[in-house]
Protein backbone atom coordinates (compact mmCIF):
# COMPACT_ATOMS: atom_id res chain seq x y z
CA UNK A 1 0.00 0.00 0.00
CA UNK A 2 2.42 2.59 0.72
CA UNK A 3 4.83 2.05 -2.72
CA UNK A 4 1.73 3.08 -4.75
CA UNK A 5 0.91 5.94 -7.04
CA UNK A 6 -2.69 6.88 -8.52
CA UNK A 7 -3.11 6.94 -12.62
CA UNK A 8 -5.66 8.57 -14.14
CA UNK A 9 -7.16 8.56 -17.50
CA UNK A 10 -9.17 11.92 -19.39
CA UNK A 11 -11.36 12.12 -21.72
CA UNK A 12 -11.20 9.57 -24.79
CA UNK A 13 -8.66 7.54 -23.08
CA UNK A 14 -10.68 6.95 -19.97
CA UNK A 15 -13.84 6.18 -22.53
CA UNK A 16 -11.92 3.81 -24.47
CA UNK A 17 -10.40 2.41 -21.06
CA UNK A 18 -13.39 1.98 -19.35
CA UNK A 19 -11.97 3.08 -16.01
CA UNK A 20 -10.71 6.49 -15.03
CA UNK A 21 -8.59 5.69 -12.32
CA UNK A 22 -5.73 3.11 -11.13
CA UNK A 23 -3.47 2.13 -7.86
CA UNK A 24 -0.38 1.06 -8.80
CA UNK A 25 2.68 -0.14 -7.25
CA UNK A 26 6.08 1.04 -8.10
CA UNK A 27 9.33 0.93 -6.84
CA UNK A 28 9.88 3.02 -3.13
CA UNK A 29 13.22 4.42 -5.36
CA UNK A 30 10.49 5.90 -8.11
CA UNK A 31 10.32 5.28 -12.00
CA UNK A 32 10.37 7.26 -14.97
CA UNK A 33 6.77 8.55 -16.77
CA UNK A 34 8.05 6.36 -19.30
CA UNK A 35 8.78 2.93 -16.97
CA UNK A 36 4.78 3.36 -15.38
CA UNK A 37 3.51 3.51 -19.07
CA UNK A 38 5.17 0.87 -20.00
CA UNK A 39 4.26 -1.31 -16.57
CA UNK A 40 0.19 -0.47 -16.83
CA UNK A 41 0.07 -1.47 -20.63
CA UNK A 42 2.14 -4.88 -19.93
CA UNK A 43 -0.87 -5.57 -16.87
CA UNK A 44 -3.46 -4.08 -19.31
CA UNK A 45 -3.96 -4.76 -23.15
CA UNK A 46 -6.64 -2.34 -23.06
CA UNK A 47 -4.27 0.66 -21.49
CA UNK A 48 -1.66 -0.34 -24.20
CA UNK A 49 -4.50 -0.16 -26.95
CA UNK A 50 -5.95 3.12 -25.60
CA UNK A 51 -2.21 4.63 -24.92
CA UNK A 52 -1.33 3.64 -28.36
CA UNK A 53 -4.25 4.92 -30.40
CA UNK A 54 -2.80 8.75 -29.21
CA UNK A 55 -0.28 9.94 -30.65
CA UNK A 56 -0.27 13.09 -28.87
CA UNK A 57 -0.40 11.46 -25.63
CA UNK A 58 0.20 14.17 -22.78
CA UNK A 59 1.22 13.67 -18.67
CA UNK A 60 0.45 15.36 -15.47
CA UNK A 61 2.28 14.64 -12.59
CA UNK A 62 0.93 15.74 -9.57
CA UNK A 63 -1.50 18.03 -11.85
CA UNK A 64 1.67 19.64 -13.55
CA UNK A 65 2.32 19.04 -17.30
CA UNK A 66 5.20 16.79 -16.98
CA UNK A 67 7.46 14.93 -19.76
CA UNK A 68 8.27 11.17 -20.25
CA UNK A 69 11.79 11.38 -18.29
CA UNK A 70 9.99 12.93 -15.33
CA UNK A 71 10.53 10.62 -12.40
CA UNK A 72 7.92 9.09 -10.62
CA UNK A 73 7.61 8.12 -6.59
CA UNK A 74 5.44 6.81 -4.42
CA UNK A 75 2.55 8.94 -3.76
CA UNK A 76 2.32 10.79 -6.59
CA UNK A 77 -0.62 11.41 -9.03
CA UNK A 78 0.00 10.35 -12.33
CA UNK A 79 -2.62 11.88 -15.17
CA UNK A 80 -2.84 10.12 -18.32
CA UNK A 81 -4.61 12.40 -21.46
CA UNK A 82 -5.22 13.45 -24.92
CA UNK A 83 -4.34 17.25 -25.84
CA UNK A 84 -6.24 19.33 -24.14
CA UNK A 85 -9.42 21.30 -26.08
CA UNK A 86 -10.70 24.45 -23.65
CA UNK A 87 -11.94 27.36 -25.14
CA UNK B 1 -3.87 43.18 -9.67
CA UNK B 2 -6.97 41.17 -9.16
CA UNK B 3 -7.52 37.51 -10.45
CA UNK B 4 -10.60 35.99 -10.54
CA UNK B 5 -10.56 32.42 -11.68
CA UNK B 6 -13.35 29.98 -11.58
CA UNK B 7 -14.31 26.23 -12.99
CA UNK B 8 -18.08 26.36 -12.59
CA UNK B 9 -21.16 24.65 -13.94
CA UNK B 10 -23.44 27.20 -14.34
CA UNK B 11 -23.73 29.77 -16.67
CA UNK B 12 -21.00 33.35 -16.19
CA UNK B 13 -23.10 36.75 -16.73
CA UNK B 14 -21.10 39.10 -19.22
CA UNK B 15 -22.37 41.98 -17.39
CA UNK B 16 -21.56 41.13 -14.24
CA UNK B 17 -17.69 39.93 -15.27
CA UNK B 18 -17.54 42.87 -17.31
CA UNK B 19 -18.00 45.55 -14.71
CA UNK B 20 -15.70 43.42 -11.76
CA UNK B 21 -13.27 44.08 -14.60
CA UNK B 22 -13.83 47.71 -14.96
CA UNK B 23 -14.72 48.25 -11.55
CA UNK B 24 -10.96 47.15 -10.55
CA UNK B 25 -9.23 50.13 -10.36
CA UNK B 26 -10.10 53.89 -11.50
CA UNK B 27 -6.91 53.82 -13.37
CA UNK B 28 -9.07 51.14 -16.24
CA UNK B 29 -9.08 52.91 -19.07
CA UNK B 30 -9.87 49.96 -21.10
CA UNK B 31 -11.60 46.36 -20.70
CA UNK B 32 -10.75 43.78 -23.24
CA UNK B 33 -13.14 40.27 -23.07
CA UNK B 34 -13.69 37.33 -24.63
CA UNK B 35 -17.02 34.99 -24.70
CA UNK B 36 -16.07 31.76 -26.16
CA UNK B 37 -19.66 29.74 -27.33
CA UNK B 38 -20.92 26.54 -28.28
CA UNK B 39 -20.94 26.63 -32.43
CA UNK B 40 -23.49 25.20 -34.12
CA UNK B 41 -23.60 23.53 -37.94
CA UNK B 42 -23.86 20.18 -39.43
CA UNK B 43 -25.98 18.58 -37.65
CA UNK B 44 -23.96 19.53 -33.45
CA UNK B 45 -26.83 19.39 -30.58
CA UNK B 46 -24.56 20.21 -27.20
CA UNK B 47 -20.76 19.59 -26.19
CA UNK B 48 -19.66 18.04 -22.74
CA UNK B 49 -16.76 19.84 -21.45
CA UNK B 50 -14.97 17.14 -19.03
CA UNK B 51 -12.17 18.07 -16.91
CA UNK B 52 -9.56 17.44 -14.50
CA UNK B 53 -10.82 18.60 -11.31
CA UNK B 54 -7.68 19.02 -9.23
CA UNK B 55 -5.95 20.46 -11.60
CA UNK B 56 -7.96 23.06 -13.61
CA UNK B 57 -8.50 25.51 -11.33
CA UNK B 58 -4.37 25.92 -10.64
CA UNK B 59 -4.11 26.00 -14.34
CA UNK B 60 -6.10 29.03 -14.60
CA UNK B 61 -4.68 30.52 -11.59
CA UNK B 62 -1.25 30.22 -13.15
CA UNK B 63 -2.20 31.61 -16.69
CA UNK B 64 -4.07 34.50 -14.95
CA UNK B 65 -0.87 35.37 -13.17
CA UNK B 66 1.51 34.94 -16.31
CA UNK B 67 -1.29 37.09 -17.59
CA UNK B 68 -0.17 40.14 -15.07
CA UNK B 69 3.29 39.76 -14.79
CA UNK B 70 3.55 40.03 -19.06
CA UNK B 71 1.16 42.58 -19.93
CA UNK B 72 1.01 46.07 -17.45
CA UNK B 73 -3.17 45.21 -16.48
CA UNK B 74 -5.52 46.34 -13.60
CA UNK B 75 -6.47 42.78 -13.44
CA UNK B 76 -8.06 39.63 -15.33
CA UNK B 77 -10.78 37.07 -15.02
CA UNK B 78 -10.46 33.65 -16.81
CA UNK B 79 -13.71 31.46 -16.26
CA UNK B 80 -14.55 28.18 -17.57
CA UNK B 81 -17.48 26.34 -17.90
CA UNK B 82 -18.03 22.19 -17.38
CA UNK B 83 -20.53 19.79 -17.95
CA UNK B 84 -23.35 19.58 -20.63
CA UNK B 85 -23.56 22.72 -23.11
CA UNK B 86 -26.53 23.32 -26.00
CA UNK B 87 -25.43 25.62 -29.04
CA UNK B 88 -25.07 29.08 -28.35
CA UNK B 89 -24.22 28.66 -24.67
CA UNK B 90 -20.92 30.16 -23.11
CA UNK B 91 -18.44 27.72 -22.85
CA UNK B 92 -15.52 30.41 -21.62
CA UNK B 93 -14.94 33.99 -20.45
CA UNK B 94 -11.71 35.84 -20.67
CA UNK B 95 -11.45 39.38 -19.78
CA UNK B 96 -8.47 42.17 -18.85
CA UNK B 97 -8.45 45.53 -17.42
CA UNK B 98 -5.56 47.69 -18.14
CA UNK B 99 -5.00 51.78 -18.18
CA UNK B 100 -4.02 51.57 -22.02
CA UNK B 101 -6.23 49.40 -24.84
CA UNK B 102 -3.43 47.92 -25.91
CA UNK B 103 -2.75 45.57 -22.83
CA UNK B 104 -6.17 44.80 -22.26
CA UNK B 105 -6.71 43.71 -25.59
CA UNK B 106 -2.97 41.68 -26.25
CA UNK B 107 -3.62 40.02 -22.43
CA UNK B 108 -7.52 38.93 -23.66
CA UNK B 109 -6.17 37.43 -26.77
CA UNK B 110 -3.07 35.83 -24.76
CA UNK B 111 -5.74 33.92 -22.00
CA UNK B 112 -7.94 32.70 -25.50
CA UNK B 113 -5.01 31.31 -26.90
CA UNK B 114 -3.20 29.97 -24.29
CA UNK B 115 -6.60 28.30 -22.38
CA UNK B 116 -7.38 26.63 -25.73
CA UNK B 117 -4.60 23.96 -25.63
CA UNK B 118 -2.90 24.34 -21.97
CA UNK B 119 -5.89 23.75 -19.18
CA UNK B 120 -7.18 20.28 -18.95
CA UNK B 121 -10.52 20.67 -20.55
CA UNK B 122 -11.64 18.44 -23.18
CA UNK B 123 -14.75 18.75 -25.50
CA UNK B 124 -16.72 16.24 -26.41
CA UNK B 125 -19.32 16.61 -29.21
CA UNK B 126 -22.64 15.27 -29.29
CA UNK B 127 -24.63 15.31 -33.06
CA UNK B 128 -28.03 15.19 -34.02
CA UNK B 129 -27.79 11.33 -35.73
CA UNK B 130 -26.17 10.41 -31.78
CA UNK B 131 -22.81 10.50 -32.73
CA UNK B 132 -20.22 11.40 -30.43
CA UNK B 133 -16.78 13.14 -31.11
CA UNK B 134 -14.35 13.91 -28.77
CA UNK B 135 -12.26 17.10 -30.50
CA UNK B 136 -9.22 16.79 -31.86
CA UNK B 137 -6.63 19.61 -30.82
CA UNK B 138 -6.52 21.88 -33.95
CA UNK B 139 -3.30 22.36 -34.96
CA UNK B 140 -3.72 26.04 -35.22
CA UNK B 141 -4.76 26.31 -32.03
CA UNK B 142 -1.46 24.92 -30.77
CA UNK B 143 0.42 27.32 -33.24
CA UNK B 144 -1.36 30.17 -31.74
CA UNK B 145 -0.30 28.98 -28.09
CA UNK B 146 3.40 28.13 -29.20
CA UNK B 147 3.50 32.16 -31.00
CA UNK B 148 3.16 33.69 -26.74
CA UNK B 149 5.55 31.10 -25.81
CA UNK B 150 8.55 32.11 -28.38
CA UNK B 151 7.43 35.85 -27.69
CA UNK B 152 7.82 36.28 -23.86
CA UNK B 153 8.11 40.26 -23.96
CA UNK B 154 4.86 40.54 -26.05
CA UNK C 1 -24.18 39.93 -40.78
CA UNK C 2 -26.00 42.54 -38.53
CA UNK C 3 -24.47 45.73 -37.48
CA UNK C 4 -25.76 47.51 -34.34
CA UNK C 5 -24.45 51.19 -34.02
CA UNK C 6 -24.96 53.72 -31.20
CA UNK C 7 -23.84 57.43 -30.35
CA UNK C 8 -25.83 57.66 -26.78
CA UNK C 9 -26.20 60.17 -23.96
CA UNK C 10 -26.89 57.03 -21.87
CA UNK C 11 -24.77 54.05 -20.27
CA UNK C 12 -24.77 51.00 -22.01
CA UNK C 13 -25.08 47.55 -20.77
CA UNK C 14 -22.78 45.60 -21.78
CA UNK C 15 -24.21 42.28 -20.41
CA UNK C 16 -26.99 43.60 -23.04
CA UNK C 17 -24.24 44.12 -26.04
CA UNK C 18 -22.78 40.59 -25.36
CA UNK C 19 -25.69 38.96 -25.56
CA UNK C 20 -27.48 40.59 -28.89
CA UNK C 21 -23.53 39.21 -30.19
CA UNK C 22 -23.91 35.89 -29.13
CA UNK C 23 -27.25 35.48 -30.21
CA UNK C 24 -26.66 37.13 -33.72
CA UNK C 25 -26.67 33.24 -35.36
CA UNK C 26 -25.96 30.01 -34.15
CA UNK C 27 -22.63 29.55 -36.24
CA UNK C 28 -20.90 32.39 -33.61
CA UNK C 29 -18.12 30.33 -31.84
CA UNK C 30 -16.53 34.13 -30.63
CA UNK C 31 -17.17 37.13 -29.57
CA UNK C 32 -14.94 40.05 -28.79
CA UNK C 33 -15.38 42.91 -26.62
CA UNK C 34 -13.79 45.81 -25.66
CA UNK C 35 -14.79 48.53 -23.19
CA UNK C 36 -13.35 52.02 -23.19
CA UNK C 37 -13.96 54.02 -20.04
CA UNK C 38 -12.33 57.41 -18.79
CA UNK C 39 -9.48 56.53 -16.32
CA UNK C 40 -8.57 58.71 -13.69
CA UNK C 41 -5.59 60.01 -12.25
CA UNK C 42 -3.65 63.24 -11.88
CA UNK C 43 -6.77 64.71 -10.34
CA UNK C 44 -8.88 64.14 -14.03
CA UNK C 45 -12.53 64.16 -12.37
CA UNK C 46 -14.67 63.91 -15.71
CA UNK C 47 -14.67 64.22 -19.13
CA UNK C 48 -16.95 65.50 -21.71
CA UNK C 49 -17.68 63.96 -25.46
CA UNK C 50 -18.32 66.12 -27.74
CA UNK C 51 -18.66 65.39 -31.17
CA UNK C 52 -20.26 65.93 -35.04
CA UNK C 53 -23.78 64.72 -34.90
CA UNK C 54 -24.52 65.08 -38.46
CA UNK C 55 -21.26 62.68 -39.17
CA UNK C 56 -21.19 60.36 -36.48
CA UNK C 57 -23.50 57.56 -36.79
CA UNK C 58 -22.46 57.60 -40.53
CA UNK C 59 -18.80 57.61 -39.86
CA UNK C 60 -19.46 54.44 -37.45
CA UNK C 61 -21.68 52.73 -39.50
CA UNK C 62 -19.09 52.50 -42.34
CA UNK C 63 -16.48 51.52 -40.00
CA UNK C 64 -18.67 48.56 -38.75
CA UNK C 65 -19.33 47.67 -42.49
CA UNK C 66 -15.63 48.18 -42.91
CA UNK C 67 -14.97 45.90 -40.18
CA UNK C 68 -17.55 42.63 -41.80
CA UNK C 69 -16.07 43.10 -45.15
CA UNK C 70 -11.91 42.55 -44.27
CA UNK C 71 -13.27 40.07 -41.31
CA UNK C 72 -15.40 36.67 -41.57
CA UNK C 73 -17.94 37.87 -38.79
CA UNK C 74 -21.36 36.93 -37.91
CA UNK C 75 -21.82 40.90 -36.73
CA UNK C 76 -20.22 44.07 -35.02
CA UNK C 77 -21.50 46.80 -32.86
CA UNK C 78 -20.19 49.72 -31.80
CA UNK C 79 -21.69 52.08 -29.26
CA UNK C 80 -20.27 55.69 -28.06
CA UNK C 81 -21.42 57.90 -25.96
CA UNK C 82 -21.62 61.75 -25.69
CA UNK C 83 -21.47 63.95 -23.00
CA UNK C 84 -20.32 64.80 -19.77
CA UNK C 85 -18.73 61.13 -18.19
CA UNK C 86 -17.34 60.91 -14.58
CA UNK C 87 -14.11 58.80 -14.20
CA UNK C 88 -14.74 55.22 -14.56
CA UNK C 89 -17.92 55.58 -16.93
CA UNK C 90 -17.71 53.64 -19.86
CA UNK C 91 -17.18 56.09 -23.39
CA UNK C 92 -17.42 53.41 -25.60
CA UNK C 93 -17.93 50.02 -26.03
CA UNK C 94 -16.85 47.82 -29.66
CA UNK C 95 -17.50 44.09 -30.41
CA UNK C 96 -17.75 41.71 -33.28
CA UNK C 97 -18.98 37.98 -33.20
CA UNK C 98 -17.35 35.10 -35.50
CA UNK C 99 -17.06 31.49 -36.37
CA UNK C 100 -13.30 31.67 -34.98
CA UNK C 101 -12.11 33.40 -32.52
CA UNK C 102 -9.13 35.34 -34.43
CA UNK C 103 -11.47 37.21 -36.43
CA UNK C 104 -13.68 38.29 -33.45
CA UNK C 105 -10.98 39.48 -31.74
CA UNK C 106 -9.01 41.14 -35.15
CA UNK C 107 -12.19 43.02 -35.58
CA UNK C 108 -12.21 44.12 -32.01
CA UNK C 109 -8.98 45.76 -32.17
CA UNK C 110 -10.24 47.00 -35.14
CA UNK C 111 -12.70 48.69 -34.41
CA UNK C 112 -11.17 50.62 -31.55
CA UNK C 113 -8.24 51.24 -33.55
CA UNK C 114 -9.58 52.94 -36.15
CA UNK C 115 -12.57 54.55 -34.04
CA UNK C 116 -10.08 56.59 -32.02
CA UNK C 117 -8.79 58.35 -34.86
CA UNK C 118 -11.16 58.42 -36.99
CA UNK C 119 -15.10 59.48 -36.19
CA UNK C 120 -15.96 62.63 -35.07
CA UNK C 121 -15.66 62.90 -31.13
CA UNK C 122 -13.18 65.19 -29.08
CA UNK C 123 -12.48 64.70 -25.20
CA UNK C 124 -12.48 67.75 -23.05
CA UNK C 125 -11.10 66.73 -19.64
CA UNK C 126 -12.02 68.17 -16.37
CA UNK C 127 -9.48 68.33 -13.38
CA UNK C 128 -10.26 68.66 -9.80
CA UNK C 129 -8.47 72.04 -9.53
CA UNK C 130 -11.17 73.15 -12.40
CA UNK C 131 -8.72 73.11 -15.01
CA UNK C 132 -10.17 71.92 -18.73
CA UNK C 133 -7.55 69.86 -21.39
CA UNK C 134 -8.81 69.33 -24.76
CA UNK C 135 -6.85 65.96 -25.52
CA UNK C 136 -4.51 65.72 -27.82
CA UNK C 137 -4.62 62.71 -30.24
CA UNK C 138 -2.14 60.74 -29.28
CA UNK C 139 0.59 59.74 -31.89
CA UNK C 140 0.48 55.96 -31.23
CA UNK C 141 -3.53 56.24 -31.69
CA UNK C 142 -2.64 57.58 -35.58
CA UNK C 143 0.00 55.03 -35.57
CA UNK C 144 -2.24 52.00 -34.55
CA UNK C 145 -5.44 53.75 -36.79
CA UNK C 146 -2.17 54.15 -39.90
CA UNK C 147 -1.39 49.91 -39.72
CA UNK C 148 -4.86 48.88 -40.58
CA UNK C 149 -4.56 50.94 -44.19
CA UNK C 150 -1.61 49.72 -44.39
CA UNK C 151 -2.51 45.98 -44.20
CA UNK C 152 -5.91 45.50 -46.15
CA UNK C 153 -6.34 42.06 -45.82
CA UNK C 154 -6.00 41.64 -42.49
CA UNK D 1 -28.92 83.71 -49.57
CA UNK D 2 -28.38 80.96 -52.41
CA UNK D 3 -24.27 80.95 -52.89
CA UNK D 4 -23.40 79.94 -49.69
CA UNK D 5 -22.15 77.07 -47.35
CA UNK D 6 -22.18 76.96 -43.79
CA UNK D 7 -18.94 76.52 -41.92
CA UNK D 8 -18.95 74.20 -38.53
CA UNK D 9 -16.12 74.49 -35.85
CA UNK D 10 -15.79 71.62 -33.57
CA UNK D 11 -13.74 71.23 -29.97
CA UNK D 12 -11.02 73.78 -28.86
CA UNK D 13 -12.06 75.29 -32.49
CA UNK D 14 -15.48 76.07 -31.68
CA UNK D 15 -14.38 76.87 -27.90
CA UNK D 16 -11.69 79.44 -29.21
CA UNK D 17 -13.30 81.25 -32.01
CA UNK D 18 -16.81 81.25 -29.80
CA UNK D 19 -19.15 80.44 -32.07
CA UNK D 20 -20.28 76.96 -33.29
CA UNK D 21 -21.14 78.20 -37.04
CA UNK D 22 -21.31 80.52 -40.18
CA UNK D 23 -22.55 81.35 -43.23
CA UNK D 24 -20.17 82.63 -45.71
CA UNK D 25 -20.77 83.35 -49.47
CA UNK D 26 -18.77 81.86 -51.68
CA UNK D 27 -18.97 81.81 -55.80
CA UNK D 28 -22.08 80.22 -57.93
CA UNK D 29 -18.60 77.77 -58.86
CA UNK D 30 -17.36 76.68 -55.65
CA UNK D 31 -14.15 77.09 -54.59
CA UNK D 32 -11.64 74.52 -52.79
CA UNK D 33 -11.69 74.25 -49.05
CA UNK D 34 -8.18 76.24 -48.91
CA UNK D 35 -9.65 78.97 -50.35
CA UNK D 36 -12.59 79.08 -47.78
CA UNK D 37 -10.48 78.85 -45.42
CA UNK D 38 -8.18 81.78 -46.45
CA UNK D 39 -11.47 83.72 -46.58
CA UNK D 40 -13.09 83.01 -43.46
CA UNK D 41 -9.25 83.78 -42.38
CA UNK D 42 -9.16 87.17 -43.82
CA UNK D 43 -13.31 88.12 -42.08
CA UNK D 44 -12.09 87.07 -38.48
CA UNK D 45 -8.68 87.21 -36.41
CA UNK D 46 -10.13 85.42 -34.26
CA UNK D 47 -10.69 82.85 -36.53
CA UNK D 48 -7.56 82.96 -38.41
CA UNK D 49 -5.42 82.73 -34.97
CA UNK D 50 -7.45 79.58 -33.92
CA UNK D 51 -6.91 77.77 -37.70
CA UNK D 52 -3.12 78.70 -37.06
CA UNK D 53 -3.35 77.20 -33.60
CA UNK D 54 -4.25 73.91 -34.87
CA UNK D 55 -1.05 72.20 -37.07
CA UNK D 56 -2.99 68.92 -37.83
CA UNK D 57 -5.94 71.13 -38.68
CA UNK D 58 -9.02 68.78 -40.02
CA UNK D 59 -12.02 69.26 -42.57
CA UNK D 60 -15.09 67.62 -42.93
CA UNK D 61 -17.21 68.58 -46.31
CA UNK D 62 -20.60 67.25 -46.09
CA UNK D 63 -20.30 65.05 -43.31
CA UNK D 64 -17.06 63.08 -45.05
CA UNK D 65 -13.05 63.46 -44.29
CA UNK D 66 -11.52 65.71 -47.19
CA UNK D 67 -8.50 67.34 -48.22
CA UNK D 68 -7.87 71.13 -48.31
CA UNK D 69 -8.05 70.51 -52.15
CA UNK D 70 -11.62 69.48 -52.16
CA UNK D 71 -14.44 71.34 -54.05
CA UNK D 72 -16.73 73.33 -52.06
CA UNK D 73 -20.01 74.25 -53.95
CA UNK D 74 -23.10 76.33 -52.56
CA UNK D 75 -25.04 74.50 -50.20
CA UNK D 76 -22.44 72.48 -48.87
CA UNK D 77 -21.39 71.91 -45.28
CA UNK D 78 -17.79 72.41 -44.19
CA UNK D 79 -16.75 71.54 -40.69
CA UNK D 80 -12.98 72.55 -39.86
CA UNK D 81 -11.93 70.73 -36.11
CA UNK D 82 -8.72 69.68 -34.44
CA UNK D 83 -7.48 65.46 -34.94
CA UNK D 84 -10.52 63.43 -33.50
CA UNK D 85 -10.00 61.43 -29.95
CA UNK D 86 -12.50 59.22 -29.61
CA UNK D 87 -12.56 55.78 -27.65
Amino acid sequence: MADRVTVLFFAALREQIGQESLSVTIPASGVSVAALRTQIEGADPAIAQALADQPKLRVAVNRTLSTFEQLVTPGDEVAFFPPMTGG
Amino acid sequence: MVVHVAVQAAPFDVGVEAERLSALSPLTGGVGLFVGQVRGGQGLRAMTLEHYPGMTEGTLHALAQEALARFDLTGCTVIHRVGRLEVGAGIVFVGAGAAHRGAALMATSFLIDRLKTGAPFWKREEYDDGRTIWVDARETDEEAARAWMSNPTA
